[in-house]
Parts: structure tokens; C-alpha cells; sequence
């Protein structure tokens, strides 16, 4: 069974090396500084430690006031996993660090993401429109979208 | 003896006729049209001619022999040359000597043709060799690919080995030069 | 290697293509026939899932999951219906947990059956072990269509069960079906995976190794076929799986091949796996009381199931209301195509179109 | 051995092609070929008197020039077009119009009518589906109190426009009535199979009869 | 001989008689001669294609039937009894279809491509004997011919596929030249070796020769020669030109309407021109029980032909294209040299030298030692190839995932 | 005229493709030229054997020397052969010039070495 790692665990890994990001947590996540999402997740990846080798998935939230993006995390080797959280405040310009270099399936993903919930994330060397077509106007995910 | 038959028809004539102005109009066609790629394909049908000529000169062999190297090999060699270098559209020009080249082309053509119009040929019939002979001769020439296969193993045999050698050559050759070094 | 360099040329395979499973399209560049670049354009069947999702209720969005892969409807309502469960604390009956199982491995051996078929129509084999493959395929619809009445979009099963017990028909035919289907099975293994000539084809082509796998984010036979023992049945267990007893088939170096025989090696385990099912299935409900608008408390979940393309997942975020606030699909079809440009970087034309049908991609499921 | 795989390949097609009960099950919708032996079974008589009997028959047979009609085996749960609709069980509440994921049952009821079911109900002026959009989900069936809405188990419904592919009252209420069996675990029970023919009225698709009079008047009694 | 003619004597210079006579009756008295070439020509070349279009026309419904069958399937089967009416029926639509032709494409060289590819096709049959006689029966270099025509089927993919400024049909008609080049050579060595035991190149010379049929004499010569015509032809395993799943059709990719029609008439016209030429260097021709004509044998064993090649067709896949082009280069043209190699030395020992005839007994022993010769280099060759791609390890689970839960 | 024509075809083939060899820019249209060229002189050659009697056939007349009526079909294959391995070696020199110059062109490639 998978079990879904303890949160204090990720809080003390996390802390150990970068502290000062964890913005709150609760029962089964943790919100992080956006700014540190990519250090947080190469800490959450080492093999050494929590080995988070699989990205489930990214998704991304839109609460009106804010987007959250969640990262599912899997540790293949250890059997358990985790959901790292982190909010961008804001509608228009929204931008957060990539994690393609930590976990290359995050390629797909987050195209996807930036063209449904038109979040950027830096440091994608190929974030283009994927579901829809170059010059499609606005990001239909997001619940002000009105559509046409 | 030899003109019996087929060769002295009226229907070889006029194919003879047909066969050698396409072949010329196509050998034309190959040093004027623009499309180098058509070009090429008028090649081919100047070596089909030729072919054709062979066949009305009773050589079927040197026929299928030009049919399987000029056609099947050759010009797809050259239609592959053309594609990998993909400079059609630069295509067939001449440069701007092209009209003295042409007087100097003009000038053999006629040259030749006179010369060879003005030769007294000593053509071979039946008053040119031995009465005993004729029949043997009229073997050799409608049948000639035992004896062509016969000299080339016999006579031309040293020949024949260098062509061998030379081919391999080439092709070891032209592997070396197009094989890109890393 | 050396060889003849020649100008490259960008070759569109798709959106129109025999061999792209779909609508899908891929922008490559050729050195003669070896791939040196490629590019794949998704979204020609995007119908957009996540968002007509959060304007119907939780009972309708089963008839949208259909649609996603389309070739496995059982496999995506069952991980729906799992994270609505999930999210709402519902519990199921056990024989519909059995119903559920069952149609789920059907479903995954229909699903296999269709992949080695296609994979064998693109390496050139003129449709024959396609339509065997198709001819046992028909089989499962015909159960299907006994169970639901549909035969591809089944939208069988319903948060808190399944809408319909199984009649009695429908348990003779799988009998018959589950006697044969092993003998089947093993002649399509016979006429496919000994020829020299798919041997030629798929061994040691496309190869995608365990440590890449695992970076890319691909599931399924594609990951299994990477070595990787990971299998969600197995992992975490869901439903019944873990009063089950089946192996989990992975491959050797994670090649075309390897790929192929795994999914043939799954569809006999998942034989394996259904004649238990029979076996301990009891008699009882199958379907919990629930109501028609069902009202989730505020929250959110995230479920997995081991669908025949690979893990597939639904995170579904509740505000309290008849309709998810937010439905996201893990769809495994769409990041198994990840790795695309690794596995198939400086292969020929012939195995990019192999490679390509290894993955087993669904069009549904990628554009949704 | 190198090579035994691609023989033993060819051995396999070749049982395929060999071997009868092989081969794919195939219906030749909408008719069939026939054999002079099948002819003779379909005309209950025996093969030879057959044969001797209709030498014509036979030998267009022979050359397959004879058709006989085959349909689509199907199972009676098959949920397809042609939804069967009961007006006298209708009560015109739209659950159906409401479940319908796509929105495309039209609903539009009138001043007070008479239920057979019920007693008092809602007349129905309009009742469209537009079966142009429907994904035959059978949600709007599965929705329905009164077992008033069924699928059909028809296929055949290609039109030339769109237009006609909406279904309205008057078709629904003059259409066949032969419901499939899905989600009417009652008419599974009956044995009835609309593939066959079978037409079920109104009364017997119901999983509840209408309730007599004294029963009635005992129900809002106690009440 | 007591063999029942069906068919007359059909080659050219019967024709030609009989038109000469005709003409002299009527009164051309100068000019019968060149007339009646002309219209024995003009009549043979009707005949031979008429019957090569009906004959392809038949083949398709054959094909279709078969491969259904093979299939599982049921194949063509309403149009007329049994689907024959089928062909005609694709005909007819073919013709009907719009004749599109893409903007870009070279019009003139668009155009000819398809005549360019089936007229070669249509020449090979004039020389193939059917029963002791043929339309060009006395033409001395045959079987040279053949394989000459059959290289400026290259040439006409290459204006197919160069004509229609197509990806696909580019790919597919380099492809194709590479390919129909490579595999000229092991056809040629394939057919030397039957000529260095018929000791001519006329084809009804060879069948002459053909006491113990050469499939028999020599195996080897048969595989090299089958596996390199069915590269010519291009079917499966070999069809790379097409290839559907992946150039989408290949060179015909922008053909349709009646150019299609035509292309598709030269494509399934090799099958059967292939399997004559078959017959008639390895099956013995025409020979056959006296009962029936030859005409019936020659048919037969045409049929037999096609129904291997229609059963390698419906089982095997295909190969890649670079392994296509090894397997002419590395596997069959090695093969076609050591048979050549083999023939050529039993033949100088074996044969007559005054005489210069091989009698049965001779072919016998050789057939002899060329069967197991040929059984030994393919269980070699096969364990040699075989080794590397048979022997696989048992997989080991990668040491990253690891599925029960921690602690246990 | 019998022999004449095939001659005169043959000088025709001949100076086209002496013009062409001339004129052209584009090496491969030399090559094709070239063809042109070895075409002229097989149709003279075989022509030449067919019609004209070899000089070693009247001094020999005794001599089994009938096989030299065939000289001339002799030559033209071994110029068939050669020619096919000069259009093999010289497409792959255009080619090796393609690649270093990026043009096919003869005035383009005006330096030995680059």
C-alpha cells in the first residue's frame, strides 16, 4: 500500500538544508515559496534522502484569488508519497521556477498547464501552446475564462 | 544473305526512322531543356533509343546489356546524384560560351558527316569472303552470343579481367569519397 | 557511424496518418531515413474534459471518462468512480468490487490485444495478427454489450457501485471465454513474438532504460518493460487486488520488444487474475446508497488506478457542490509521450513508427 | 533455430485459413449469401428433395446470387436509439431532461392531465431529444422514476439532416414500444427481448402497478 | 506428342503468315509485307494486354479472397457470384473518380509515370513461353530481356515519386530505386545460375533443358532468385516502396482516378508476370502430365506460385529499410555467388564437353549434392545469425522501485 | 545508305554531347553529356562490326577468324563497362565537391584546394 509519507518528516528534510520556505502545511501537504520550488524539489529527489524519483503529476488550481500548483510525488523505492503545494498570487504574469531539470517529465505537464492556466515557468526551454493552437487567446482553465 | 528477312522490311525501316529521330530529339532535349530532373529522364529515353538501334544493328545482347546497365544502374545513379544535391532549380544552364561551343559542335557534326558520306565502306556481303564461309558467318552474326561470350573469355580475356578490376575499383572508390570521415 | 549526409527534410507524419493511432501528428526531421530531430503537436481531439467536467455533476462526468480512452472505458470510470468515492467516503460493496475488477482486466486485455495488433499492423504484417487480435478483442465487446448494453462507451460503472448486476449470460460467455482465450493467446505469441522478422524489428530498438524511465514520468508496460516492478495493482492496492494472487511481467532492457511482450505477458496474468475473481465472487448488492447529486464535503483527493496504458489518475478538488470545483486527469497515454524524442533520436523512419506504436497511445486520452 | 520462428508463422496462418471455427464471426449485414444447404434448413426441407426440386435456386445459390436477410446478433440489454416512451407513465417531472449530461431532452408541460400511474399529472406539450447529440449514455433512463423512458435497441437512424434527427413527442409516442432491457431489471425477469420483436405495453414494463382505487383513497387516508 | 491445343500457336510469326496470306487475298500485293508486321504487332500487343488486364484483374479478386481468408475474413463477395464482379466494379469507380493533380507536381513527368511503370510489365509476358510457344518465342536473349525491362521499373517509380512533389512519395521512391537496384544483382546471379545449366538465354530453350526441374537441381538458385523478385516486386517482407504505416502510400501517394487505376494495374500485374517468369526458369515451364495441355500446367504451377507468395504476404511483417539492403547485400548476394560458384564447378565436371549436354542423371547427382549443400550453409547461416538475437537474459527488476511497503 | 545512317546517327549523338560537355555549368549535366558522348561511339561501334568486314577477315581467309565480326559489339561492352565506372566515380566526386563547396556547379569549384 502507498502509504502517504508524514508531513514532519518532509518538514525536518526540507528544513535541514533550506529554511525559511515552508509557507504552512497541513494533514498530507506543504505549501512552499514559490521562488524555492526547484531547490525543494532537487532536495525531495536526492536518492540519499526522501528519493522522490517519480512526478506523479502537476496540477495547477485556479481559487480565483489565487492559482496552486500541487506536485504529486511518488518514491518509487520507498513506496510512499507526497504533495508538495505552492500558490502564485496575481492573474496576469504569473511565473514560476521550471522543475524540468530535476524531473524530465515535467515537459508535457507543464506546457499543458501554462497553456490551460497560462502560468510561465522559467527555465522550460520549450513552453509553447500544446493542447490548443499558437494564438489562442486566453487560458480556458481558469474559472474567469468566458470563452467566445 | 544477312539483309534477309526482318532487316530489309518497309516496317523496319520506318521503326528505324521512328527510333533514331526520338532518340536524336531526346539527346537534344537533354543538353536544352531546363528541368535538370527531366533532363535526365530524356536520358533515358536516348538510351532506349540506342537500345533500339542495337536491336536493328542485330545486336540483342549489347540491347539487353545497355537496357540493364545504362537504364537500370546509370541513370538512377545519376537521378540519385541529382536529388542528393537538390540544385534543380539551378538547373541546366549553359554558360556564355554556349554559342561558340555550339559552331565548334556544329562544325564536327558536319565535318563528320561528310567524311563519313565521302568513305567507299567495304561492306560485308557475299562476295567478300569464302564461298564455305557463308553459312558460318550467317551464324555468328544472327546468333551471336556464343561467340561473343566466347571471345570475351578467350581473346579479351586480360580485358575482361581489368574491366573486373577497374569496376571494383571504382566502387571501392566511390565508397571512399562520398563515406563522410567523423 | 558514418554514411552518406544528405539535406535533411521535415517530413509531417500526421495529423492524417496511417500508423499515428489517431489524430496525433509529429514534426520530424529526416537525415535520409534516420530521425535527427522531431517535434509532436498535440491537441487535434481536444475537447476539453477538465472543464466541462466542473459544470456537471459527479454521476455525469462517468459518461465524459468514456470518452478519454476510448479503447479502455472500464479502466477510466473505475479510477473516476474510485476518487469520487474516495473524496465523498462512499463504500462499495464488495461484489461490485469483484464486477469491477473483472471488467477492469477485460478491459486491459481488450486494450493489450488492440496495442500488439497495431503495433504488428505498423512493422508491416498486412493487418493479419491485427484482426486475430481483433477477432478475440470482439469477444470482450460481446461481454461488454451483455453487462451494459454499449461495447466502447460503457459508462458502467456509477460512484457507489456499478448500475447493473451481471446476468447469468453474461458469466457463461466468460467462461467459454476465459477457457479459450489462454490457448488464443499463446498461438498470437507463437506467430508474433518468434518471427526473426519482429525480432529484427523491435529488439534492442528504442531503448529507454530504468533510471530514465522512472525521470520521464512514463507508467505502465512501457515502465515495467524498463525493468521497473511497478505496478499500482500490486503497489497500492486497490479494490480487491490484494486478495489476488498474479505476477508482474517486466521486460529485459526496455526495447520495442520488451514492450510488446510484456503486454502479452499482462493479458495472461490478467486471465489469471479474472478466473480468480470468479472464483470468490459472492452474491450481495452492488451498488451503495447514493444519491443522484452527490455533495462531497470540501476537499480534495488524488486516486490512481493501474489502467492498461499506465497509471491513471484523477485529482478532484470539492467546494461543497454537485460538480467538482476542479477535475485534473493524470493521463497516462499524454506523458508516456515524454520520451518520445529520447527513444527515437537517430532511429529510422520504420522504427519510429514502431516506437511510436509500443507507447500505445490513445488520442482521446492525450488531447482530452 | 534461426528462422523456424517465420515457418512455424506460416503454419499458424495456415490453420487459420484451414480450420472453420476460426474464423472470425462474421455477419454479413445486411444479407447473407447462401449455400443451397442453408437454403433447404431456411425452407424446412431436407437438402436433396431440396436440391432436386429447385435446380434453379440451387445453382444461383451456387454462384451466390441468393440473399437472405441477417441481422446483427444482439444482446437485449443493446442501449441504441429509438428510446421508448410511455405516455401514460410520464408524469412530465423532466428527471431526464435534468440527468441529461448534454442537455438535450426539451421538456415543456402544460395545465393538468391524467396519469394512468399516478392519477393527476402534467400534460406534456413538448418532449424533444435530439438524438443528433445524444451520446447514449442512458442517464436520462436511469434517472426516470416511473420507468416511462427506455432505450431503445434500434441502430438504423441515419438521416440526411441533422434536423430530422430530433425526435419529438409524436414520434416517441407512435414509435414501436420495444424498450431494451437495460436498467429494467423487470424485463429481464420476463424474459423479453426486443431484438425478437417484442413489443411491451406499458403495463408491463412498470416495476409498480397503478394502485387501485380503495388503495388510493387508503394511502391519502392515512396520511 | 498427342496434346490437345486449345489455344494456337500464338507467337509473332504465326500471326504474321496469317495476316500476310489475308493481305496477299486481298490484294496488296507489294505492301502485305510491311501491313501485315504491322498488324501482327498491333494485334499481339492487344492481345497480350488485354489478357494481362484480365488476367490482373482476376489476380485481385484472387488476392482479395485469399489474404480475407487468411485473414479471417470473408473478402469481396457481393459484387457478382463469389465477388467476381468485384475488379470490374473498382475499375469502374477508378475511372469515374476526379483525376487530381496536385499544383506543385511536374505535370508532364506526373503523367507518364504510371505508363512508364506498367508498360515494362506488360513487355516482360511477350517472352515468356506458355506451352512451347510464346508472342516473341524466338527472340534469342529472353531472359536478358527480362531483366533489363524490369530495371526501368525503378526509373518510373522515381518519376512517380518525383512528379508529385510529395514527402512521402519521395521517401518512398528513393527507397524504391535503392532497393530494386540492390536486389538486380542477386536476381541476376540467381538467373546465371539457371543459365549456366540451360546454356541459353532463350526462354523456351531453358524450359527446353528443364528435365529435372532447376527448383530441384538447385534450391539455393530458387531461394536467392524468389527472395530478389519479391524485392522487385516489392511485397511483403520486402514492401519498403509502400510501406502504408509508414509513407502513407508511398509513391502512389498522390495518384488517383484512372493514374492510380494504372499504377495499381502495373503493381499487381508483378505478381503474376513474376510467378511466369518463375515457372519457366525453375518449375519447368509448361511441362506436365500429357492428359492436360500445357497451358493448364503452366497455370497451375503460376498459381501455386502465387499462393506462396500471397501466404508469405498474409503471415510475414516487414523489414526495415536498412535491413532490407543488408540482407541483398550481406546474405543474397553471397548466397547467389557460392551457387554460381557450386553449379559452375559440377557443370564443367559433369558436363559433356564435346557435346556440351547435361543428361538427367548428371542434373540428379548434382541436385544431390546441391540439396544438401544448401540444407548445411542455411542451418549454418541460421545458428551463426541466430545466436546474437535468440539468446536474452532473464529480466532482473531494476534495483529504483521497489513495491512492498517500507519496513517490511 | 545503310551503314551511312547509323554512322551519321552516331556522330550526331556525338557532337550533341561534345556540346553539352562544353557548354554546361552544372556537373552532372557534364556527366550526362558524357553519356551522350560513349552512346555516339557504341552506335558507331556496333554498326562499324555489323556492316564493315574486319581487315583480319580478308587476309585470313582461310583461318577460322569469323568471331572478329564481332569486334566492335566486344568494344562497346567494355566501354558500357567502364562507362558505367566513370558515372560512379565521377557522381561520387560531385558529390564530395557538393559537400565542401555546397555547389554543383563547375564554376563554383575553381580551386584544387579549399
Amino acid at each position: 500500500m502507498t502509504e502517504i509519507l508524514d508531513v514532519s518528516k518532509i518538514i525536518n528534510e526540507i528544513n535541514k538544508e533550506l529554511p525559511n520556505c515552508i509557507v504552512k502545511n497541513n494533514d498530507d501537504s506543504v505549501w512552499i515559496r514559490p521562488d524555492d520550488i526547484k531547490k525543494v524539489c532537487s532536495i525531495l529527489k536526492n536518492p540519499q534522502g526522501l528519493d522522490f524519483s517519480f512526478l506523479t503529476s502537476i496540477s495547477a488550481v485556479d481559487y480565483i484569488g489565487y492559482f496552486e500548483i500541487v506536485y504529486h510525488l511518488t518514491s518509487m523505492r520507498n513506496n510512499y508519497s507526497a504533495i508538495i503545494k505552492t500558490k502564485c498570487y496575481g492573474r496576469k504574469n504569473l511565473a514560476l521556477p521550471s522543475v524540468i531539470d530535476i524531473w524530465k517529465t515535467a515537459d508535457l505537464q507543464e506546457r499543458e498547464i501554462w497553456d490551460l492556466m497560462g502560468i510561465q515557468f522559467q527555465g522550460h526551454p520549450n513552453l509553447k501552446r500544446i493542447l490548443l493552437w499558437e494564438g489562442f487567446d486566453g487560458h480556458p482553465l481558469r474559472k474567469d475564462y468566458l470563452g467566445n | 544473305m544477312i539483309s534477309d528477312g526482318i532487316a530489309s522490311s518497309l516496317a523496319v525501316e520506318i521503326s528505324f526512322w521512328i527510333i533514331s529521330i526520338s532518340t536524336i530529339f531526346s539527346a537534344i532535349a537533354v543538353v536544352q531543356i531546363k528541368d535538370l530532373f527531366r533532363a535526365s529522364l530524356f536520358l533515358i529515353l536516348t538510351f532506349l533509343g540506342v537500345a533500339g538501334l542495337f536491336i536493328l544493328l542485330g545486336a540483342e545482347f549489347l540491347a539487353g546489356i545497355q537496357l540493364m546497365i545504362y537504364v537500370g544502374a546509370i541513370s538512377v545513379l545519376i537521378i540519385f546524384a541529382i536529388l542528393m544535391t537538390r540544385e534543380i532549380e539551378i538547373s541546366n544552364q549553359s554558360h556564355y560560351m554556349r554559342i561558340l561551343v555550339s559552331m565548334v559542335a556544329l562544325g564536327f557534326m558536319l565535318l563528320a558527316i561528310s567524311l563519313i558520306t565521302s568513305t567507299d565502306w567495304q561492306l560485308i556481303d557475299e562476295r567478300s569472303f569464302p564461298q564455305n564461309q557463308t553459312d558460318e558467318i550467317i551464324n555468328t552474326v544472327q546468333n551471336s552470343i556464343p561467340t561473343l561470350s566466347k571471345m570475351l573469355l578467350t581473346e579479351y580475356v586480360l580485358a575482361f579481367e581489368m574491366v573486373g578490376v577497374l569496376l571494383l575499383a571504382a566502387v571501392l572508390g566511390a565508397l571512399a569519397l562520398v563515406r563522410e570521415k567523423k | 557511424m558514418t554514411g552518406i549526409r544528405t539535406e535533411p527534410v521535415t517530413v509531417n507524419l500526421g495529423p492524417q496518418h496511417p500508423s499515428t493511432h489517431g489524430v496525433f501528428r509529429l514534426r520530424v526531421t529526416f537525415d535520409g531515413e534516420e530521425i535527427i530531430d522531431l517535434e509532436p503537436v498535440f491537441g487535434y481531439l481536444h475537447r476539453g474534459t477538465e472543464k466541462l467536467a466542473e459544470t456537471r455533476n459527479y454521476t455525469q462526468i462517468v459518461t465524459l471518462t468514456d470518452r478519454m480512452d476510448y479503447v479502455a472505458s472500464m479502466s477510466n470510470n473505475l479510477a473516476y468512480v474510485r476518487t469520487v468515492e474516495k473524496l465523498s467516503g462512499i463504500q462499495v460493496p464488495e461484489r461490485a468490487q469483484y464486477i469491477r475488477v473483472i471488467c477492469a482486466e477485460l478491459q486491459r486485455i481488450a486494450s493489450h490485444l488492440m496495442a500488439t495488433g497495431f503495433l504488428l499492423n505498423d512493422i508491416g504484417a498486412l493487418a493479419t495478427p491485427l484482426i486475430y487480435c481483433f477477432r478475440e478483442r470482439e469477444k470482450i465487446l460481446d461481454l461488454f454489450e451483455m453487462l451494459c448494453g454499449a461495447r466502447i462507451t460503457l459508462s458502467y460503472m456509477r460512484p457507489g457501485g456499478i448500475f447493473q448486476d451481471a446476468d447469468s449470460d453474461f458469466w457463461n460467455a466468460l467462461d467459454i471465454l476465459i477457457q479459450e482465450l489462454p490457448h488464443y493467446l499463446d498461438e498470437l505469441e507463437a506467430l508474433i513474438s518468434k518471427n526473426e522478422i519482429v525480432l529484427a524489428r523491435t529488439r534492442s530498438v528504442g531503448i529507454l532504460s530504468d533510471a530514465d524511465a522512472i525521470d520521464y514520468g512514463v507508467t505502465g508496460p512501457i515502465l515495467r518493460a524498463s525493468r521497473v516492478k511497478w505496478d499500482l495493482r500490486k503497489a497500492n492496492p486497490y479494490e480487491i487486488y490484494n486478495r489476488l494472487d498474479f505476477e508482474i511481467p517486466i521486460g529485459v532492457e526496455g526495447d520495442t520488444y520488451d514492450r510488446f511482450h510484456v503486454r502479452l505477458l499482462e493479458m495472461q496474468e490478467s486471465v489469471k487474475i479474472i478466473t480468480q475473481c470468479i472464483k470468490q465472487i459472492e452474491k450481495g448488492p452492488i451498488r451503495a446508497n447514493t444519491p443522484y447529486f452527490i455533495r462531497p464535503k470540501p476537499g480534495e483527493t488524488y486516486q490512481s488506478v493501474e489502467g492498461p496504458k499506465g497509471e491513471l489518475g484523477f485529482y478532484l478538488i470539492s467546494d461543497g457542490g454537485v460538480s467538482p470545483y476542479r477535475c485534473k486527469v493524470r493521463a497516462p497515454s499524454f506523458i508516456n509521450l515524454t520520451p518520445l524524442k529520447k527513444m527515437m533520436l537517430g532511429w529510422k523512419m520504420g522504427d519510429l513508427i514502431t516506437i511510436l506504436g509500443s507507447i500505445d497511445i490513445v488520442l482521446g486520452e492525450v488531447d482530452r | 533455430m534461426y528462422g523456424l520462428g517465420l515457418i512455424k508463422g506460416l503454419g499458424i496462418t495456415m490453420k487459420n485459413l484451414v480450420i472453420p471455427n476460426r474464423q472470425f464471426n462474421i455477419y454479413q449485414y445486411p444479407n447473407k449469401k447462401v449455400t443451397p444447404w442453408d437454403l433447404a434448413k431456411i425452407n424446412s426441407s431436407k437438402t436433396f428433395p431440396f436440391i432436386a426440386k429447385n435446380p434453379i435456386t440451387t445453382f444461383k445459390s451456387l454462384v451466390g446470387l441468393v440473399n437472405v436477410e441477417e441481422r446483427l446478433p444482439q444482446h437485449p440489454n443493446f442501449r441504441g436509439e429509438e428510446f421508448a416512451w410511455y405516455d401514460n407513465r410520464c408524469t412530465g417531472c423532466a428527471s431526464c431532461a435534468k440527468y441529461c449530461p448534454l442537455g438535450i431532452i426539451k421538456i415543456v408541460t402544460g395545465t393538468s392531465g391524467v396519469n394512468s400511474q399516478e392519477g393527476q399529472s402534467y400534460d406534456l406539450e413538448v418532449f424533444d431529444i435530439d438524438i443528433g447529440r445524444c451520446m447514449f449514455c442512458g442517464l436520462c433512463v436511469e434517472a426516470c422514476p416511473y420507468d416511462a423512458l427506455h432505450m431503445g435497441s434500434g441502430f438504423e437512424e441515419a438521416q440526411y439532416q441533422r434536423s430530422n434527427l430530433v425526435i419529438d413527442i409524436n414520434k416517441l409516442k407512435s414509435a414501436e414500444k420495444k424498450p431494451s432491457t437495460w436498467f429494467r431489471p423487470q424485463l429481464v425477469k420476463q424474459g423479453h427481448d426486443p431484438i425478437t420483436g417484442d413489443t411491451a405495453d406499458w403495463k408491463k414494463v412498470g416495476r409498480h402497478e397503478k394502485p387501485s382505487l380503495d388503495d388510493q383513497s387508503e394511502r391519502w387516508a392515512k396520511r | 506428342m498427342t496434346q490437345i491445343y486449345f489455344v494456337q500457336l500464338i507467337d509473332f510469326y504465326s500471326f504474321y503468315e496469317m495476316f500476310y496470306s489475308i493481305f496477299q487475298n486481298l490484294g496488296f500485293e507489294k505492301s502485305s509485307s510491311w501491313m501485315s508486321y504491322i498488324a501482327a504487332g498491333g494485334s499481339l500487343s492487344f492481345l497480350a494486354i488485354n489478357l494481362l488486364v484480365l488476367a490482373t484483374a482476376f489476380y485481385t479478386w484472387f488476392e482479395r479472397r485469399t489474404i480475407a481468408r487468411f485473414q479471417v475474413r470473408r473478402g469481396p463477395n457481393r459484387n457478382g457470384p463469389f465477388g467476381l464482379g468485384q475488379p470490374f466494379a473498382d475499375v469502374i469507380k477508378l475511372i469515374m473518380k476526379e483525376d487530381t493533380i496536385p499544383s506543385e507536381a511536374d505535370k508532364p513527368v506526373f503523367t507518364i509515370a504510371p505508363i512508364a511503370l506498367l508498360a515494362p510489365t506488360l513487355l516482360i509476358i511477350t517472352v515468356i513461353p506458355i506451352d512451347d510457344s510464346s508472342f516473341l518465342a524466338t527472340l534469342n536473349i529472353g531472359i536478358l530481356f527480362i531483366v533489363g525491362i524490369t530495371s526501368v521499373n525503378s526509373i518510373a517509380i522515381f518519376m512517380a515519386g518525383w512528379g508529385s512533389r510529395n514527402k512521402y512519395a519521395i521517401l518512398g521512391s528513393m527507397r524504391g530505386a535503392a532497393m530494386l537496384i540492390s536486389y538486380e544483382i542477386p536476381m541476376a546471379l540467381g538467373i546465371t545460375s539457371v543459365l549456366l545449366i540451360a546454356g541459353s538465354l532463350a526462354m523456351s530453350e531453358i524450359v527446353a533443358k528443364q528435365e529435372i526441374w532447376f527448383i530441384a537441381v538447385m534450391p539455393m538458385g530458387f531461394f536467392v532468385f524468389m527472395a530478389s523478385a519479391t524485392a522487385e516486386m516489392s511485397r511483403t517482407p520486402f514492401d519498403q516502396i509502400e510501406a502504408e504505416s509508414e509513407l502513407g502510400s508511398g509513391y502512389n501517394t498522390e495518384f488517383s482516378g484512372i493514374k492510380f487505376a494504372i499504377l495499381f494495374l502495373a503493381e499487381f500485374m508483378a505478381p503474376i508476370v513474376t510467378s511466369a517468369v518463375v515457372t519457366t526458369l525453375f518449375l519447368g515451364g509448361s511441362q506436365g502430365f500429357n492428359f492436360l495441355p500445357g497451358q493448364f500446367w503452366f497455370v497451375l504451377k503460376m498459381f501455386v506460385v502465387i499462393f506462396a507468395l500471397l501466404w508469405i504476404r498474409s503471415t510475414w511483417p516487414r523489414l526495415r529499410v536498412d535491413q532490407i539492403m543488408g540482407f541483398a547485400w550481406k546474405i543474397l548476394m553471397e548466397l547467389g555467388f557460392v551457387n554460381i560458384f557450386l553449379i559452375a564447378i559440377e557443370v564443367a565436371i559433369l558436363m559433356d564437353p564435346v557435346t556440351g549436354i547435361l543428361t538427367s542423371q548428371d542434373m540428379l547427382i548434382m541436385a544431390g549434392i546441391n540439396w544438401v549443400f544448401t540444407i548445411i550453409t542455411l542451418v549454418f547461416l541460421a545458428n551463426f545469425l541466430g545466436k546474437r538475437n535468440y539468446d536474452r537474459p532473464d529480466p532482473v527488476p531494476s534495483p529504483l522501485a521497489n513495491m512492498e511497503p517500507k519496513g517490511e | 545508305m545503310t551503314l551511312e545512317r547509323f554512322l551519321i546517327i552516331g556522330a550526331i549523338l556525338f557532337s550533341i554531347g561534345l556540346y553539352g560537355v562544353l557548354s554546361k555549368k552544372h556537373s552532372i549535366a557534364v556527366l550526362m553529356s558524357l553519356e551522350l558522348m560513349f552512346n555516339g561511339i557504341n552506335v558507331t561501334a556496333v554498326a562499324l562490326s555489323r556492316y564493315t568486314v574486319p581487315y583480319l577477315l580478308t587476309t585470313h581467309s582461310g583461318e577460322k577468324v569469323v568471331q572478329y565480326l564481332l569486334t566492335g559489339q566486344i568494344f562497346t561492352i567494355f566501354i558500357i563497362t567502364v562507362a558505367a565506372a566513370e558515372v560512379a566515380l565521377g557522381l561520387a566526386i560531385i558529390i564530395a565537391i557538393y559537400r565542401t563547396h555546397q555547389s554543383v556547379l563547375l564554376t563554383d569549384s575553381n580551386q584544387l584546394k579549399n
